[in-house]
């Protein structure tokens, strides 16, 4: 199994780890071909997940912009509520076949989190989840859900107290108890097998997607967009369409106040190869190789990396990347709302607002898919904050 | 073999001695700091040298050692910083020294660079935490080059067939991680010591040094095997971090306490 | 078209409204007839509300209460996350036939304003959400959510501050503006025809069960369970079962802090014959027919009235009702989030009580089907609060 | 022909006089209160007294009312309260006396209970705002028999049609309702209301009280159409809700003010 896409990925991890890590692939490697394991996980995508997720035609938002067609993939509507759900189920399922009664994980957001807590629940494995100071402040509703779960969630307040803090307690804590703890890793980043197995149990949404247009349209979109943190939704979608050139396969990040100035998260715009996570890829990072601190209003973006597999897509140029601010997620989550009565989260509204820029630019003939990666319940508490608003929950 | 690495252990060998090999981190909390209580641990007489590189990041240490990486950066250490600190004390000293960095420490400051700057300030040997020998061959040869090497680490969970491989690609000496978890300091180790040495021994003749949670004689004296040395780091640090710039004098009481 | 369910129904309104609830009956009579009404009914059911909804074995739970087989009928998955869209699909639409461009509604838990929100959003409809101040505070998020969607949310604190109070605010304003304005009542209840008319909007759950229980188990289930506060999603899923008399319809009521107490919403268990809103049917009310304040820690439960329908039905001996606390629902609450991963609306929580209560004492071989009718994401703050958790949203 | 409401329209038209209807909720904010107010508006030369029943969610009144129906239950007042003060009135004076109230107040205390309660009292009609043409014979017959008339209700978005229905169902008097909206006082109403009356009167010949919204007497003088009685019901309210318990004489200073 190839370790790498290009330069990119491998396993950079302490040798304590790596035991597991071959572990894990060979069981990847054995289980993903079963044909048992993969009418379980069928049965998982369908029953627990809600798959197939729908592709919405966004009429609205099409007539409004006045350019290409728009649909949404909704996989806000997924059972808790984002595509993360998708890989948990995948990982889960090989974490028991492993014999594994222990599962830990890192979460931004939170929704990989819920995910996570949720299914570690129905499979009554133990849970323990990593979450940023910040991000346990920005999203208590996800907190408050895991415990409701049955989680154990952790407020990890070193470095940044964010994701990519939340990782490396993650990856510490695996250290500790790496004989019978699963690490279920949250997106396409991490030592290799993790950027290869979570693609894998993504790539459904792009394998949909296909089957959906190529049914209503009858033929393949012009375009595809996603927002990228890890990137896990992004490759989820984009997999399917690698081999179509004709396909413009389009990541959004976040921008957050600005990629001109020091508060953004915009991995591609401005990082540097670099080795960190377990994986070489890009990174913010400055001259020594020190890790940025990176900002992003959005959680699940606020991520000073990227999966290994999008900086390949990106060396290669089968992809590009552009940045969307923070001021412009709200723009788009705002969009959205009012147009489509559908309340995107706002990792998902970043790839809405560069759907909005780019539709009006292109012919009516022409089709745009967009990867609703998650719905924004999570959010509106910060949106209405942001935005100067009080709440109070009494 | 004029590695210094090698003629430190061959030397203690022939006196039957085992190794300390004793580590601190560059710039905690200032450089000068770092290099009186690195005088002073030589004049103790600590066997070989462990200079930490500050990181961002640094997923394999507890929280000990991780504070002392912020210290470090705190007062913005950088790699060049480090360099200059242990090209001051080769001035003065032979034994051997190492760097314990993280790989993107070296990744980007460019791989040939990187160990220019290592030879020519008389670094011996590098201890990359989160470099398997999975990744290792994209720094071996300009290591090798400027006669540097690569310090393998091998855990409790390494199995076998594995300890085989790992030990193939060794030199100088293995680490030896005494149990599973970070960096800190233990109460207790409950990997089956004696075992894994032997597991170790039966397999490689190269030095083999333990290293993680070891803070006291007492502990040191006890353990089983024929280790040939042993590494103390964050028992260390943590004087470092309760005495500040007045550390010096209580890290050299605490080595001549583990030579004693 | 019948007026009444036996004595229970009936159209008890001021004059002024008299004029527009024959428009609607007749639109109505009209309209949902026509094919081409039925078949938009359907694109939309698919298409905006994510239909149909899962129906979901719920394998953890049977195993472990050991007696009949619990499926689930996954209306939490829906958008917006209730059932409550159903209904508000096949109204908006119709009011979008007769030339409306105003809607105003009442909503206790929220659910119901949020989903007449987004429609009405997706509609470009204007949207006026009444909601009783008391619910405005245990329900914050969804005041926020309609916010973001457009509506303009009015707290009510007039009365009990609760769904009733809102109920008669939504009335008084539409007697305002009737002219131009379409009142989109969120349950089964109020003035003919909207206990038939709603009934008719939501009858597609049971449905969808006869469809879904027939292919997995080839019979009919043994009782249909579901929690009642109008009575919409109940009638929903009872309605295509009503003639199939071996299955045992059940709706579960509020009790909240105990029937025997002051403090409860069980209408059926407590209530005797009156006329309120509109309707004839059973409320809690005193000697001299005064409404009764009442009590359910659930705000979409809190309601001192039923849908006549369920007045009939119980009359008649067809369907039974039940009732369960606060703290019952509390337990199946974190029961079914522990289980099986599935965080429960705390009104839907009250039918998974009595589920879990009933199913042990029912053989193997049984089948019950409860309607999840909502998530719960909007309830944790307030289960938190109840178990005297801090949570403090930064 | 015996209904005191009809023989007081009768004598009206003869004198080509308009009613003046005027409304008091019972128990507001005492019985006592209420009591004293009656008197005084009687003896100012109120044609028609109308009674309100509180209740608990009176959904067809503004603000005002509303308020006043909550100060009522506040002390408590019940139907049977109710039924005692119209008795004490009855015992003095021979003026229709109208009761307004919602349907359940009715069907709770039982319609054949609630219509001999009325009739030994010496009520002579029932003003039901949720109670339409459509629901009113599960009344009518009791209430006949009692010699009570239920009041129907007229508004301006009942169409033709419907009017005539309606019409042919009442007796003593129509309510008109003025406007849209609930109760209470109105700056300005924006019905046409002579289009409104010709509408009405093209259909019956039964006496036609106009109201909603009315509060002065240029306001009523300033209306168009040959409406046979105007009925004042916030603007009384409103001054018992401002004096309370001293609210007699205020009310009687603001009916001479309607009669001057
Ligand atoms: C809704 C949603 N979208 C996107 C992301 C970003 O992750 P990824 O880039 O792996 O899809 C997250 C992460 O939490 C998320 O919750
Ligand atoms: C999730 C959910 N279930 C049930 C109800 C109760 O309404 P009904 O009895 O009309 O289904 C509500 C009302 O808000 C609700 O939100």
């Amino acid at each position: 199994m190839d370790r790498k896409f290009g330069e990119f990925g491998g396993q950079y991890v302490p040798e304590t780890l790596m035991e597991a890590l071959l572990d894990i692939e060979k069981a990847f490697l054995k289980y993903s071909k079963e044909p048992e394991f993969k009418s379980e996980l069928k049965e998982l995508y369908e029953n627990v997940a809600n798959r197939p997720s729908k592709l919405y035609y966004a009429s609205e938002m099409t007539k409004d912009l006045g350019g290409a067609k728009i649909y949404l993939k909704r996989e806000d509507l997924n059972h808790t509520g984002s595509h993360k759900i998708n890989n948990v189920l995948g990982q889960m399922l090989l974490a028991k076949k492993m014999g594994k009664k222990k599962i830990i994980c890192e979460t931004g957001a939170g929704q990989h989190g819920v995910a996570t807590a949720t299914i570690a629940a129905l499979f009554k494995m133990e849970c323990h989840v990593f979450m940023g100071k910040e991000d346990v402040e920005r999203q208590a509703l996800n907190v408050f859900r895991m415990e409701l779960l049955g989680a154990k969630v952790t407020s990890v307040d070193s470095g940044t107290g964010t994701l990519k803090d939340a990782v490396n307690e993650a990856f510490r804590q695996w250290t500790r108890e790496v004989d019978d703890t699963y690490y279920l890793m949250g997106s396409v980043v991490g030592p290799h097998p993790y950027p290869v197995m979570v693609r894998d149990f993504q790539k459904i949404i792009g394998e949909e997607v296909r089957e959906q247009i190529l049914l209503t349209e009858g033929r393949l979109p012009d375009t595809i967009i996603a927002c990228v943190g890890g990137g896990s939704n992004a490759i989820g979608i984009f997999h399917d369409f690698i081999k179509d050139e004709q396909v413009s396969l389009i990541g959004v990040e976040a921008a957050g106040q600005g990629i001109e100035t020091d508060f953004h998260a915009a991995t591609i715009s401005k990082g540097s190869t670099g080795i960190f996570h377990g994986m070489k890829s890009k990174f913010l990072q400055d001259e020594y190789g020190k890790i940025m601190p990176v900002y992003s209003m959005s959680a699940g973006l606020d991520y000073p990396g990227i999966g290994p597999e999008h900086a390949y897509l990106y060396s290669i140029g089968r992809a590009s990347y552009f940045p969307v601010t923070d001021e412009e997620a709200i723009v788009a989550f705002e969009y959205l709302s009012r147009m489509e009565g559908i309340i995107p989260a706002i990792e998902s509204a970043h790839a809405i607002y560069y759907a909005m820029h780019l539709a009006k630019k292109m012919d009516k003939d022409k089709i745009i898919v967009v990867n609703l990666s998650g719905r924004g319940d999570k959010d509106v508490y910060q949106v209405a904050k942001f935005k100067g608003v009080e709440i109070n929950e009494q | 073999m004029n590695n210094r690495i090698d003629l430190k252990f061959k030397k203690l060998n022939e006196l039957n001695k085992k190794a300390l090999i004793t580590f601190v981190t560059a710039g905690d909390p200032n450089l000068e700091t770092s290099y009186k209580v690195i005088e002073k641990m030589i004049a103790e007489g600590i066997d070989i040298l462990e200079i930490g590189i500050p990181f961002s990041d640094p997923l394999a240490e507890g929280p000990t050692i991780e504070k002392a990486s912020y210290r470090a950066l705190e007062s913005n250490t950088t790699t060049d910083d480090v360099f200059t600190l242990v090209k001051k004390i080769r001035k003065d000293y032979e034994l051997p020294i190492l760097l314990m960095l993280y790989v993107n420490l070296i990744y980007k400051y460019g791989i040939d660079k990187f160990m220019a700057k290592c030879g020519e300030a008389g670094v011996d040997g590098l201890i990359i935490p989160d470099l398997p020998i999975e990744e290792v061959q994209e720094l071996k040869s300009n290591a090798a080059n400027k006669n540097i090497y690569i310090i393998n680490l091998v855990a409790p969970t390494t199995k076998d067939d594995r300890l085989l491989m790992i030990a193939k690609e060794s030199e100088g000496f293995i680490y030896c991680v005494s149990s599973l978890g970070v960096t800190g300091e233990r109460k207790e180790i409950t990997t089956d010591l004696s075992d894994f040495y032997n597991r170790l021994r039966g397999i490689t003749n190269l030095p083999l040094a333990l290293g993680f949670g070891l803070s006291n004689k007492t502990q040191i004296d006890g353990l089983k095997g024929e280790w040939n040395g042993f590494i103390v780091g964050s028992a260390i640090v943590n004087i470092i971090a309760q005495y500040g710039i007045d550390s010096p004098s209580y890290v050299g009481e605490f080595i001549r306490s583990l030579k004693d």
